[in-house]
């Protein structure tokens, strides 16, 4: 871990810059920094407890400026372990500052090689484990269960995940519902023009409009704004339609509304 | 795939004239009918086996070696199936249980009580925004998966219900705390915008939770 | 046994008589584990068989006659299931089910959760080095090879994963100890909780998971 010959990194040969180019067509099959770090490692063909950290660090690094030449878009997380390396490459190959606080670049370097080893063991395994004789495939349950039924008894089962997801299902429910106005407070004109009209054949007189205002709709103040405006408006294409005349006698006066002559 | 058992080697065997020993023949036959759904003709068994196999010999020595046994190589029509003995059929009564999935009304009820008990049923109802029928707290209790907690010091006095030992021992819980919660359940893909299966018409799905019994589990 | 085939009521004799002889228990064990898909534990054993029988004894001696046939007696976890021999598999194309493929990420994912658990996801994380996609976890939950097992007693109390005993059955494992490489992997300290330099003092539990690792499939 300690060594510190990185002119593998300096000196890079055309096999390690096809092979690094050839990484970077592939830059999206990498799951993430340490999969391509792992990916790296591989290229200086020793085992991973003797492999050089500075010189994958290099290796690393020199990959993401050529994909930052290629103009590749890498994710942010590529980047940051791009800052980490460089940072733990200056900690490598300078001299231990002994008033600075934190642990040293071989601890650190220790530790990145430890992760990695650890990453290889579980994708090794699970390798291992997909290649078993695996249960449907290689070996076989009972084909059929035996049915002697007499007595039937019926019980009911459930999951944790159908638990949790009842759960999760009632308490997002909120988050889900579609989008609908609350109407119930709503006269429309539709409405007001369908009330209107068959009650105007007996407004021979002037009369208030608010006096046609559906019953319980006077007293809730929102509902009475809205029953007012529909029937204004509904009186409006009355009038339009030559059916009534209208009047206000003086600004905020009641509006009043009677049959035309021929209406 | 790579000890076969008997140490005869059959991959040699497969080769084309050579049928494998009867004892080989045997073992075939046994996991065939072992494995398969229905009855298996003797022509079936040809098909599958080596070239030159003689499985009618082969289940013939099979019926012999399972006499007297648990269970028995019949005959079934022109096939050939694996039966328990008739006289241990006392045992297999439990195998007939007809295990049914929980409705969502119940699911639902069950879940708002592991992860709000205490709870009272006017608070079940306000979080599942309907009522709670009779039948389903009646049915969770009968399943021995939620009781009646101490009654709860609010005018009236309701009764609460919590979850019991045996509904944390059947979904495998330490205790109810241990449920995870929405966050997790979030991060854990559990709560993505899909529509859970079988949703989509109201509660009309029900009885359409049958049909994905088991298949939450299947591999597919 | 008489005649139980017809009426003789077997409750009966349980409580006045003596357990039946081994090797009649022998013939129960089987026809029990024949009739059922899943693997049957030995307390389920116990509860069908008459009084004073002995399941576990009857168990062994069944495992032994199957030794090198067609079908054998294998353990998942605490339970018993009779499979057939993985050397027959070429025999039956008809009974293979098609596993649902994994992604790589869930493949190491469940990989990781085998030989850590119990785990958290923020451990995952740690050791794949990518975040885990949320349909990953989702993904094994539904295929019933893990779930929930306790939260850990850190701050946050986050859940941790566990496999299954379907896991363990899928892939043919007598517990998770079981798993290949364990002990090498452990020996090389690759299944240390070993924080990052600089971090860490807040992994004191890591060693007591350690302790729970095999002990997950143990009887209680």
């Amino acid at each position: 871990m300690t060594d510190t010959d990185f002119s593998t990194s300096t000196v890079t040969s055309v096999a390690e810059r096809q092979a690094a180019e050839a990484l970077i067509v592939d830059v999206e099959g990498f799951e993430g920094p340490l999969d391509l770090l792992l990916t790296l490692s591989r290229t200086q063909k020793v085992d991973l407890r003797q492999i050089s950290v500075l010189a994958l660090a290099e290796q690393y690094l020199s990959f993401i400026e050529k994909a930052r030449d290629l103009r590749i878009e890498l994710a942010a997380d590529y980047l940051v372990m791009a800052a980490w390396l460089a940072f733990l490459k200056s900690r490598l190959l300078l001299p231990p500052d002994p008033a600075e606080e934190g642990p040293s670049g071989e601890d650190l370097a220790a530790h990145l090689a430890f992760q990695l080893e650890r990453l290889q063991a579980m994708r090794e395994k699970a390798a291992t484990l997909m290649a078993r004789d695996r249960l449907g495939r290689d070996f076989f349950a009972r084909g059929v269960t035996e049915d002697v039924t007499r007595t039937r008894r019926v019980t009911h089962t459930a999951t944790l995940l159908d638990l949790m997801q009842a759960y999760a299902r009632l308490r997002t429910r909120e988050e889900f519902r579609p989008y609908t106005m609350d109407r119930d407070a709503v006269l429309t004109l539709e409405e007001a023009l369908g009330r209107l009209r068959p009650l105007i054949g007996f407004a021979g007189e002037w009369t208030d409009i608010l006096s046609y205002l559906p019953e319980g709709w006077q007293d809730d103040p929102a509902r009475r704004r809205s029953a007012t405006a529909s029937t204004f408006a509904a009186s409006l294409e009355l009038v339009k339609e030559g059916r009534i005349e209208m009047r206000q006698g003086e600004s905020f006066a009641p509006i009043q509304i009677r049959r035309t002559e021929d209406g | 795939m790579a000890d076969p058992g008997t140490g005869a080697d059959p991959s040699q065997d497969e080769t084309l004239f050579e049928a494998p020993p009867m004892a080989e023949q045997e073992r075939m036959v046994e996991a065939v009918l072992f494995a398969s759904a229905d009855p298996v003709t003797v022509r079936d068994l040809a098909g599958r086996m080596p070239n030159g196999s003689d499985p009618a010999t082969a289940l013939e020595h099979l019926r012999r070696r399972y006499e007297g046994r648990g269970v028995r190589v019949v005959r079934v029509g022109e096939a050939w199936a694996l039966r328990t003995a008739p006289d241990l059929g006392f045992l297999m009564q439990k195998e007939t249980v007809e295990v049914r999935k929980l409705s969502r009304a119940a699911m639902e009820t069950l879940a708002i009580i592991a992860y709000h008990q205490p709870v009272t049923r006017a608070e079940i109802e306000e979080i599942r925004g309907v009522s709670v029928s009779r039948g389903t707290i009646d049915q969770l209790i009968e399943m021995g998966w939620i009781r009646f907690g101490r009654r709860r010091a609010t005018p009236g006095r309701p009764v609460t219900f919590i979850v019991t030992e045996a509904f944390l021992d059947h979904f495998g819980l330490e205790s109810a705390r241990d449920l995870p919660g929405l966050k997790e359940l979030r991060a854990a893909g559990l709560l993505d915008n899909r529509p859970p299966p079988g949703e989509g018409s109201d509660d009309a799905d029900a009885e359409d939770d049958d049909a994905d019994q088991g298949g939450l589990f299947d591999a597919e």
